[in-house]
């Protein structure tokens, strides 16, 4: 029988060894698995590299993780907001390795990965800094870099609702980058507001089929970032 | 005469009066937030947010945010009848396929070629920060430029060629600044409108690219 | 206001201009907009590209089309099923081409007209006769063959509701290339079998942004292509 | 001694013995869609059509068919609770970027070296039609092919090279004839299984490819 629900979510990145790249959802707080990312934390694999579009915001969930020194490599497109703190002055003092990725090529880049495409064209960024070392080519008169797929070893999402072979539904804008990082990893851990029984999803609405998915943790009542750095908290 | 020409808000608004009904508008940061209060009558637009949100609406009644609904600015939105979610990957199949009609974006400078500079002062000790602007002006049909004239310190932001880090070359199609509208066009930048009591001349000392007076009443 | 409804399908394609290429919905009868392609027929443009996964059935909807003569060339993955008579004898008798794709990489070259990728590379079919005359790249150790995005003037597709905007949801398997064309087409027509107000449709559950769609047409019986061919009807 | 071996409801019984617990399986058109009736007591596949769902469940009751609920062979299917419909381009993101378990075939021919050649007999008149073979064996992480061990003529379709065009190269894993179970390995074909009654040196006669004998029990 099929079931990738899990007791906790230290099993769910029990494996995570040191080295990894770990994908991790979320577009500033929505949609970003900060309950997974804190038992990473405290699972403490070092020397990762970890795909997000930001850096995360206070001292809780991306950014304690980043915190740690545990993450070698950012690849990000936009690794400043109102509440980072922890990715700039890491970058500053030469901490951090940032690559820079349009949030679009990023994206594409990212589904490639889960798609079996190892590289793609795209007129982003040409003519710019972050083509620089890229290779340029003319298709139908026009300029394109070349862009390479991105995969990862493991995923860390956040959705709505699951079942237990690994359909996933998202919340609104909460969706942005967890379904293609589903696709793009060797093994995709989901904490999820509510399971139900197979069937509780209608099969023409599941977002992420289930083949994406290899664990599912139940987290009725996640945290909501802004609030845990509104209060000051930071983790562990 | 005010010397400040346009406000921020009439900025916005003057650019929506240039908006097509029926189009589909992504809005950058800022300024160019501002674009969807001003829908002139008897048009209907469909914004697009790149975070997964076709059918962006007003925003929400203080007390009924969802931070799980939000812009690309990571403020609290709302969603009109009508609107649509999905993923990152479709968003940008959206922006950089060419579906997007028209994308207005803030700036720090815009060359006389249309080259746009938007997301790196070059600094050394600057955070690059590049977000989806790379992509919106690479892929949208239309290029929508919300802008200042000059720095708060008296600086050009029209210029020959821009000195910050480019976001896309040849990108910008129309500026809208405090003293005027300005057309990017194969013969060089030329002035489409000007804000109440700004004359030509006021905005050519200010510029320091040849300007071509063309308006088309 | 923006209302994308149309009154018939013969205003839906009467701007299909000689020499389009045009993409057309469906994986045999499912999803085929039989009715649109009909309307294709009477109206009557010659020197066409057509885009699909199949060659129709019998001498209704996109055999039909075919039968006219005005199907200069075929693009797709399998152009012979039980009932398809039409397309064979044309392609024996030298009278039609065939560019022949692998399914996904037929599907995947559509969505990469989508999404303004003009070529991407794959590893199906490589060390085939179908990658001949095609570059080849080596990524990782690994050899990969460069495919080309493709584009279409219009896309005809069919889908089981749809709203004035123009999102659409599809009926079961019959979703299979119609979502991808709606992206890659310049002017897409759908028709529905059914229309909601604005709200109707869930906004989680779209499957097609209205962006992509340029005209609904209300269609609430279409004719199922297998029937008509049991029948032994030709069209026109 | 039956020489015939397995019958094709057989070797259908037999692949599915060897699909372990919790794959996600696709299914060729023809003996392979037999597979579908035999999962092993206490297992639980899930099976893809490329034509876009995944929970293919087993055939619809008489009069329950639904046109817009097909398999990649065209025929009516039902779909299990659990099962998720998408469009092509997710389909083979599916099929292509190697997240399906095991993928089961018919052949024309397989080589020695695990070409596959199931797709066109290379006549000259023959309507060139390919499906999604050549993305299946690309993509996914394991082929079995099913095939009877020769053609009706007596040609075998176990050869040292195939002579008709190839659907991919070095792709097959395992073939289960009605006489044999056979790896292709690094070392060669390893013959794994045989059919009840029928010995070793019966399929080496009519394989010329040499076998080696390695049932593993």
């Amino acid at each position: 029988m099929i079931d990738k629900t899990i007791a906790s979510a230290a099993d769910g990145v029990s494996d995570i060894f040191d080295g990894s790249t770990v994908m991790i959802g979320g577009f500033g707080e929505a949609g970003s698995p900060i309950e997974l990312i804190h038992a990473l934390i405290d699972h403490g694999a070092s020397g990762l590299t970890v795909v997000n579009n930001n850096t995360g915001s206070g001292h809780v969930g991306l950014a304690a993780l980043i915190e740690t020194g545990n993450v070698r490599k950012m690849i990000c497109s936009y690794p400043r907001t109102a509440n980072s703190m922890v990715f700039p002055d890491l970058y500053r003092s030469g901490k951090i390795e940032l690559e820079l990725v349009p949030q679009g090529s990023l994206a594409e880049r990212i589904r490639a990965g889960g798609a079996g495409i190892p590289a793609f064209y795209t007129q982003t960024s040409v003519g710019t800094v972050l083509s620089e070392g890229k290779e340029e080519r003319e298709f139908d008169g026009k300029t394109f870099v070349m862009e390479r797929g991105l995969k990862a070893d493991f995923a860390l999402v956040k959705c709505r609702c699951a079942d237990r072979f690994g359909n996933l539904l998202f919340n609104k804008t909460a969706r942005n980058f967890n379904p293609i990082m589903c696709t793009a990893a060797n093994i995709t851990i989901a904490q999820t507001e509510q399971i139900v029984e197979l069937g509780g999803i209608d099969p023409e609405h599941v977002v992420t089929p289930g083949i994406f998915v290899d664990r599912v943790l139940l987290l009725e009542n996640p945290a909501q970032e802004s609030k845990l750095v509104a209060e000051g908290i930071t983790y562990p | 005469m005010n010397p400040q020409g346009w406000t921020r808000e009439q900025m916005a608004q003057r650019a929506a009066l240039d908006i097509p009904d029926g189009s589909y508008v992504n809005l950058g940061i800022g300024i160019p937030e501002m674009v969807v209060q001003f829908v002139p009558e008897g048009r209907e637009f469909i914004y697009q947010t790149e975070n997964g949100l076709l059918g962006m609406g007003p925003d929400p009644q203080p007390g009924h945010e969802d931070p799980d609904l939000i812009n690309a600015g990571k403020k609290p939105v709302t969603a009109i009848p009508g609107a649509a979610f999905f993923h990152h990957a479709d968003s940008f199949v959206m922006i950089r396929g060419g579906h997007i009609d028209i994308c207005v974006l803030g700036a720090m400078q815009v060359s006389a070629s249309g080259d746009l500079a938007n997301w790196s002062t070059g600094a050394s000790d600057a955070i690059p920060a590049v977000g989806g602007a790379m992509d919106l002006v690479a892929g949208v049909k239309t290029i929508f430029v919300i802008t200042q004239h000059q720095t708060k310190n008296g600086e050009p932001k029209i210029v020959e060629h821009c000195t910050c880090p480019l976001t896309g070359k040849g990108v910008v199609d129309r500026i809208f600044t405090n003293l005027a509208v300005i057309d990017v066009t194969s013969e060089g930048l030329a002035v489409r409108d000007l804000a109440p009591g700004i004359s030509f001349d006021y905005v050519q000392e200010r510029t320091p690219v040849s300007l071509k007076l063309d308006i088309k009443k």
